[in-house]
């Protein structure tokens, strides 16, 4: 669990190690700003100008000067150490995960592309699975996204992994991360809840059957709320049953259809774009699904080949940046 | 250009105009060379040389190709261009300010040039080599 | 008379209008043509930034009044809502408007041309032909930005930072026109504050009065001495940059296209083989410098505030200027920081991050030295001094703001949210207009020979204050929330979705924000008129340009001044002795009391 | 504003010019870096191109022209040391030879342009010929602005505006003009040799 604050739920190892670095940062920060506002404040009372009080003439000390300027040195070496070991580890320092599952991210105005390197396990042959707005990844894996973009710079970022990393033109950038919990939506309460790989295998979680809908929100509730709900842009979300769709779940990896209905259905984690790159930049987001292994294999079948797409990856990826295919 | 407005004879000008008219020369003719190619071939030449038991085999192989020409023609601007500032432009007779100006500018050249190059160049690298032993850690 | 140095060279007084108010060589001059041009460009930027935060909080619906006028023009659709691509226009003009004609022209244009010969005791900047220039670039650069609105698909839409692909390939952005004026306009701004600060450099090293030396000198002196070595060393950068973005658009070559970009199923017309990252280098090698060009002159106006009003020397003198000096040394080199995520090289990241961490320090030695400066004194809550103390206040919260992106794994998260936004506006107008509206007040009755309302003075302050703090606090709350900057509607994103509210609290916060500002307009423009006069020290200050009647003379100085002693020796031996707690610079030293100045 | 009625001290001219000279060695200073972004723009398309991003120039007109652009600094400081002694029959001589000589440069440099431009080579052909067009056509332009001062030099030394006390824009001209060379000394190797 994260921190509370205003931060969604992060679900990625090396997530929370960067909430933690924020929260430790934060109180570093809150600490030195009460100090300061608190002198300066104080000053402000305890030395205001009246009657029979006099400034001291005092033109400063080196003394003071030094010790005000290690006091911070040390903090900041301390900040120094600590982001710079993290970063060491999330970007620069690399080791052999045989395991990993490798995607590529083609980002266009205004839409995310996938592929997977299929069954080969090599880019930029007959059998990738190519899909486009939705990727899917399976937890507790890592995942090794290279990504680059056909027009603009975009940026992927998928903010309950804390993870963002620009997709630029004619350039391969790389990230990975690792999702240890899955996004099912509770019927129950309506809300979204994050499950871990064992309560998730544990339960029954609606694969199809439902849509999901998003329409403004009615009524007051929130606080300012104008008289006319839709002022404020808050959004009511809902999964409705589709009539006359069976509904098939999965538990323990494997797959069935049900009458009654079960408690959780698969949601999925939204993938923003955090680079402005143009009319749509608002409108461009994408969707994650986090899988367990079974899952992720019947997605991966799921998914149909394409022959425009497969043109629009042979014809901007593969024939301008070949090299961007290897992945070891 | 300072208080000791220095007089120079024609001579140091023409001097310094003939050095720089040389060096021209000299950068011409050197492109029309694989200096890079010279170099290698002279060091394996260098190489399979055998004194007895003396060999000079260790030497490392030097391939930097065209990067050689790139070298040898900056050295010959940057002679050039500081005979030009020099002598041209007075520097050597200029107030400590204006040296410290135009210098202070060069080193960010320099800054910014290397950092750039640094950056791209690691890019072809990160492309073709990192890339071969990339995979991953973190989670 | 014979001129016996060129500090006493000074071109004679005009008489005719054009000569004194338009075409001048007077810096004082220049100085107000600077300032009333860079108000009337704050009151454009700002009210492109209400537009902006209109759509952010209710989205797509119809701006009252302004839309309703305006429908289907400039950034409005037909129900006179603002389109997608509208906000895109707003949030690009707003940014640049502000950072190169609103701030770097009020601080470094209208204070710097004012203030700097005042301070050293000159007659008049060392080139003032070149200073009439550069404001007249300046202004033609203003209109040509502003006329970009004007032009067939509307004003550059690719952020304030205009990376390329989006800001020069072909149909990747909407707009046409209005970019390469956009481009043309930073130019000829740039050049206009290359030759400023060139002018400015020159003046500060050649033409002091004798007796001031380099410890002397007033800290807003100081300050834009070290600004205007960024402006004559990191300009030219953003000028290049700019110059190869415009030969893209123009002439098709591909400095920052890649090989085969593809604009939607079209292959760009450009040969490729650019880097778009370049762009973003030679940026930052300029903009990054140019956000400390944003701040540094208003330290300085805000330690002679605090010196004055606290009547007391400022705390660490010789660190102030340490300090400053070495922001200018890192500030040369934290550049990459904007880039941790670009694609940039992890290890430089690393480099990045460490330099930008330690630009804390002298940052920090800073704050320290204006809390030292207020500890002990006899501190007076004048207007001026108000908006001082909210520029050290302020400018902490924006710092350590940007301790949390300096650590870059946070930054992974905030970066490119609202969390920046926050950030930086602590700073440039938490802390840059805040001083920037103590100088104004604490300087008018020298630059206008008369008072300002001291209440509304006041009250403005604790609006601003306000409101301010209202509006862009909560933004980090938004950031954290992971709210992208630059989204024309949040609505679309299911995280984001309990953050509507906050959107349209600091919406409503940042109008309260906008109509403060109503305050000090009426308050500034009916004191340049019918203020009371002023006297020529109301303030009590030391340094030269209290020492010279109201209204300043054409040449300044009936005789150039000898200093001295520091600008800041309140309340010390030699004042006390003449029964004040001030003494200017250029008493001369009092009998029989120590004067421990350097 | 220099021929307003004023009497001077002997060190106010020293001084002046060194005010200007500085002014000057500034400027240039802020010129090596708006070059910077070019060179270094031009040094990464290079390095970092996976083949060689060059295409052959005409090494001639190249060559050719630098002859002439340091012939052309040669002529400009002895205009300056011309200034300095007061004489002003051969300082116009030799600022008119420097201005012929900036003249040729731009011929020079036109029959290039034209050449290409016949070849249909433009900025748009590839990304060298980018980085030449602009290169050269920022340093032309700088050269454009050189031959103005240069005339203008030449007009107001005839008129009798300089003498060995006051010479200060020939000086400073004189700088700005090493440095359109100092740039071109850059400029020729890096597109035409290397
Ligand atoms: C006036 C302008 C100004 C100033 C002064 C600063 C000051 C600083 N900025 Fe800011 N910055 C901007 C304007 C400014 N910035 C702008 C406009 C952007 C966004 C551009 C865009 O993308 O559009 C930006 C973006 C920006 C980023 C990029 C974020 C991103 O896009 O992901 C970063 C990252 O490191 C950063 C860091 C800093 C730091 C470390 C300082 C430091 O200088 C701050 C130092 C000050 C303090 C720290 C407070 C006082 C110190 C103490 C009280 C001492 C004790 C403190 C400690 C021990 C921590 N800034
Ligand atoms: C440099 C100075 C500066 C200043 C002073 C401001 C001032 C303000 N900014 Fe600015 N802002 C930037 C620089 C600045 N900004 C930059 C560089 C960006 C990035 C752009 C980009 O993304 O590319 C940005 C982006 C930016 C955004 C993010 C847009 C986005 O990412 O989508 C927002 C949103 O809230 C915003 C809001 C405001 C507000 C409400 C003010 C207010 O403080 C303004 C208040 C002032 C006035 C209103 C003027 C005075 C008013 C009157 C005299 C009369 C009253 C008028 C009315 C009521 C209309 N700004
Ligand atoms: Cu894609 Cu923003
Ligand atoms: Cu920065």
């Amino acid at each position: 669990k994260g921190p509370s604050l205003y931060m969604p739920e992060v679900v990625s190892p090396m997530g929370r190690e960067t909430d933690h670095l924020y929260m430790v940062i934060l109180w570093i920060v809150i600490v030195i700003f009460v100090i300061t506002e608190g002198m300066l404040v104080y000053s402000l009372f305890a030395f205001r100008d009246r009657p029979g009080h006099k400034a001291r003439f005092f033109h400063g000390s080196t003394f003071i000067e030094v010790l005000l300027a290690l006091f911070p040195s040390l903090i900041l070496l301390y900040l120094t150490v600590a982001s710079g070991s993290m970063w060491n580890d999330l970007k620069i320092k690399r080791t052999n995960d045989k395991g990993a599952v490798h995607i590529q991210v083609l980002a266009e105005q205004f839409s995310w592309n996938f592929r997977y390197p299929g069954a080969d396990g090599v880019f930029g042959t007959a059998d990738d699975v190519i899909s486009v707005g939705e990727m899917a990844l399976p937890a507790d894996k890592t995942v090794v996204m290279h990504i680059s973009a056909k027009d603009v710079i975009h940026s992927f970022f998928i903010p309950e992994a804390r993870v963002k990393q620009d997709a630029v033109p004619g350039l391969l950038t790389k990230m990975w991360f690792r999702v240890d919990h899955m996004p099912v939506w509770d019927r129950a309460t309506g809300k979204r809840v994050l499950l871990d790989t064992e309560a998730y295998n544990a339960s029954e979680v609606a694969l199809t059957g439902y849509e999901f809908k998003s329409e403004p929100k009615k009524g007051k509730g929130a606080f300012f709320q104008a008289a006319d709900s839709k002022m404020i842009g808050l959004m009511d979300y809902s999964y409705a049953r589709s009539e006359n769709t069976p509904i098939w779940v999965v538990k323990n990896g494997a797959f069935s259809t049900v009458s009654a209905e079960p408690q959780y259905i698969r949601h999925h984690f939204e993938i923003g774009c955090a680079q402005l790159c143009g009319t749509l930049h608002y409108a461009m987001r994408g969707t994650v699904l986090a899988l367990t292994g079974a899952e992720f294999d019947r997605w991966l079948a799921e998914q149909q080949a394409d022959p425009t797409l497969q043109a629009k990856w042979a014809e901007i990826w593969d024939k301008y940046h070949p090299e961007f295919n290897r992945i070891l | 250009m300072s208080e000791n407005k220095h007089e120079h004879g024609w001579g140091q000008y023409y001097l310094v105009f003939n050095a720089l008219i040389f060096l021209t020369v000299i950068t011409v003719s050197l492109s029309y060379f694989d200096l890079g190619g010279l170099l290698t071939s002279g060091v394996e030449l260098v190489r399979s040389i055998k004194l007895g038991p003396v060999s000079l085999g260790f030497l490392p192989d030097i391939e930097i190709g065209h990067g050689a020409n790139i070298l040898v023609g900056m050295i010959v601007a940057v002679i050039k261009a500081s005979l030009v500032l020099w002598f041209f432009m007075h520097q050597r007779e200029e107030e400590g300010v204006n040296r410290l100006a135009f210098g202070f500018c060069v080193a960010l050249f320099f800054l910014a040039l290397t950092v750039f190059s640094f950056d791209f160049v690691w890019l072809k690298t990160y492309a073709f080599e990192e890339l071969a032993q990339a995979a991953v850690g973190g989670g | 008379m014979s001129v016996t140095c060129v500090a006493d060279y000074i071109h004679p007084e005009p008489t005719t209008f054009f000569r004194k108010y338009v075409w001048s060589y007077d810096h004082k001059v220049i100085g107000k043509q600077y300032l009333w041009t860079s108000l009337v460009f704050l009151m454009l930027g700002g009210t492109l930034a209400m537009l902006l935060r209109w759509q952010i909080a209710y989205p797509s619906q119809p701006v009252p009044f302004i839309g309703e006028l305006l429908k289907n023009s400039f950034f409005f659709g037909p129900n006179g809502e603002v389109t997608s691509d509208g906000y895109l226009q707003l949030g690009a003009m707003h940014g640049l408007i502000m950072v190169f004609f609103v701030i770097i022209p009020l601080i470094v244009g209208a204070f710097g041309n004012f203030l700097i010969p005042l301070h050293i005791g000159a007659r008049d900047v060392a080139f003032p032909l070149l200073n009439a220039l550069s404001y007249w670039l300046y202004l033609p650069a203003g209109l040509m930005m502003f006329s970009a609105f004007f032009v067939d698909k509307g004003a550059a839409a690719a952020g304030w930072t205009a990376y390329p692909p989006l800001s020069d390939a072909a149909g990747a952005s909407v707009s046409g026109l209005g970019m390469n004026l956009v481009l043309g306009a930073i130019f000829l701004a740039g050049f206009s504050s290359i030759v400023g600060g060139m002018n400015f450099l020159v003046t500060i090293v050649k033409l002091r009065a004798p007796g001031m030396t380099w410890s002397r000198l007033p800290l807003v002196t100081w300050a834009q001495f070290i600004t205007a070595v960024f402006q004559t060393l990191a300009t030219p950068m953003i000028a290049a940059g700019g110059s190869m973005l415009l030969f893209d658009r123009l002439f098709n070559s591909s400095f920052f296209i890649p090989y085969g970009l593809h604009i939607g199923a079209e292959k760009v017309a450009n040969a490729g083989g650019g880097f778009p990252l370049l762009f973003q280098h030679i940026f930052w090698f300029y903009a990054h410098p140019a956000v400390y060009i944003l701040i540094l002159p208003t330290m300085g106006l805000a330690s002679d505030i605090i010196a004055t009003f606290a009547r007391k020397p400022i705390f660490g003198y010789r660190a102030m200027v340490i300090s400053m000096t070495s922001i200018m040394g890192l500030g040369f080199i934290v550049w990459g920081h904007h880039m941790f995520l670009s694609g940039l090289n992890p290890k430089m990241g690393m480099a990045f991050m460490i330099s930008t961490v330690f630009i804390a320090l002298p940052s920090g030695v800073k704050v320290f030295n204006w809390l030292g400066t207020l500890w002990g004194g006899a501190i007076r809550l004048k207007g001026p001094m108000l908006y001082a103390i909210s520029f050290v206040a302020m400018f902490i919260v924006g710092g350590l703001s940007g301790i949390f992106m300096a650590a870059t794994p946070v930054d992974i998260f905030i970066h490119d949210t609202y969390y920046i936004i926050a950030h930086f506006h602590y700073v440039v107008f938490g802390a840059t207009l805040f001083a920037v509206f103590g100088g104004l007040t604490f300087w008018f009755p020298k630059i206008f020979g008369r008072m300002m309302n001291e209440s509304l003075n006041k009250l403005h302050w604790f609006l601003t204050f306000l409101f301010f703090n209202l509006a862009f606090f909560p933004m980090h709350f938004l950031g954290e929330a992971g709210h992208m900057r630059r989204l024309a509607t949040s609505t679309g994103y299911e995280f984001l979705n309990g953050m509507a509210p906050w959107n349209e609290f600091i919406t409503l916060s940042a109008f309260a924000l906008g109509i403060s500002q109503i305050v000090f307009l009426y308050n500034f423009v009916y004191s340049v008129f019918f203020g009371p006069t002023a006297p020529s020290n109301p303030w009590e200050g030391n340094t030269l340009e209290w020492t010279i009647p109201n209204p300043v003379p054409h040449h300044n100085f009936d005789k150039v001044p000898t200093v001295y002693r520091g600008p800041y020796e309140y309340s010390g031996p030699e004042a006390t002795a003449l029964g004040k707690d001030w003494i200017s610079q250029d008493h001369p030293p009092v009998e029989g009391v120590a004067s421990n100045q350097h | 504003m220099d021929n307003h009625a004023q009497e001077f001290a002997p060190s106010f001219h020293v001084e002046r010019r060194n005010l200007r000279a500085f002014g000057m060695w500034l400027f240039l200073g802020s010129e090596v870096m708006f070059f910077t972004g070019f060179f270094g723009a031009y040094i990464v398309a290079r390095s970092a191109a996976l083949e060689s991003i060059v295409r052959p120039l005409d090494k001639t007109l190249g060559a050719l022209n630098t002859l002439v652009l340091i012939t052309s600094s040669l002529t400009m400081v002895l205009a300056v040391v011309f200034s300095r002694r007061g004489d002003r029959k051969a300082t116009g001589n030799w600022l008119a030879a420097t201005f012929l000589l900036a003249c040729t440069f731009m011929v020079i440099k036109t029959v290039e342009y034209s050449a290409h431009f016949r070849e249909h080579v433009f900025p748009s052909t590839d990304i060298f010929h980018g980085f030449y067009y602009l290169l050269t056509g920022f340093h032309g332009l700088h050269v454009l602005g050189g031959m103005i001062s240069l005339g203008i030099l030449w007009v107001r030394n005839r008129r009798g505006d300089f003498d060995s006390h006051y010479n200060d824009p020939i000086e400073i001209t004189g700088l700005y003009w090493h440095f359109v060379d100092l740039v071109w000394i850059f400029l020729f190797p890096g597109l035409y040799l290397l």
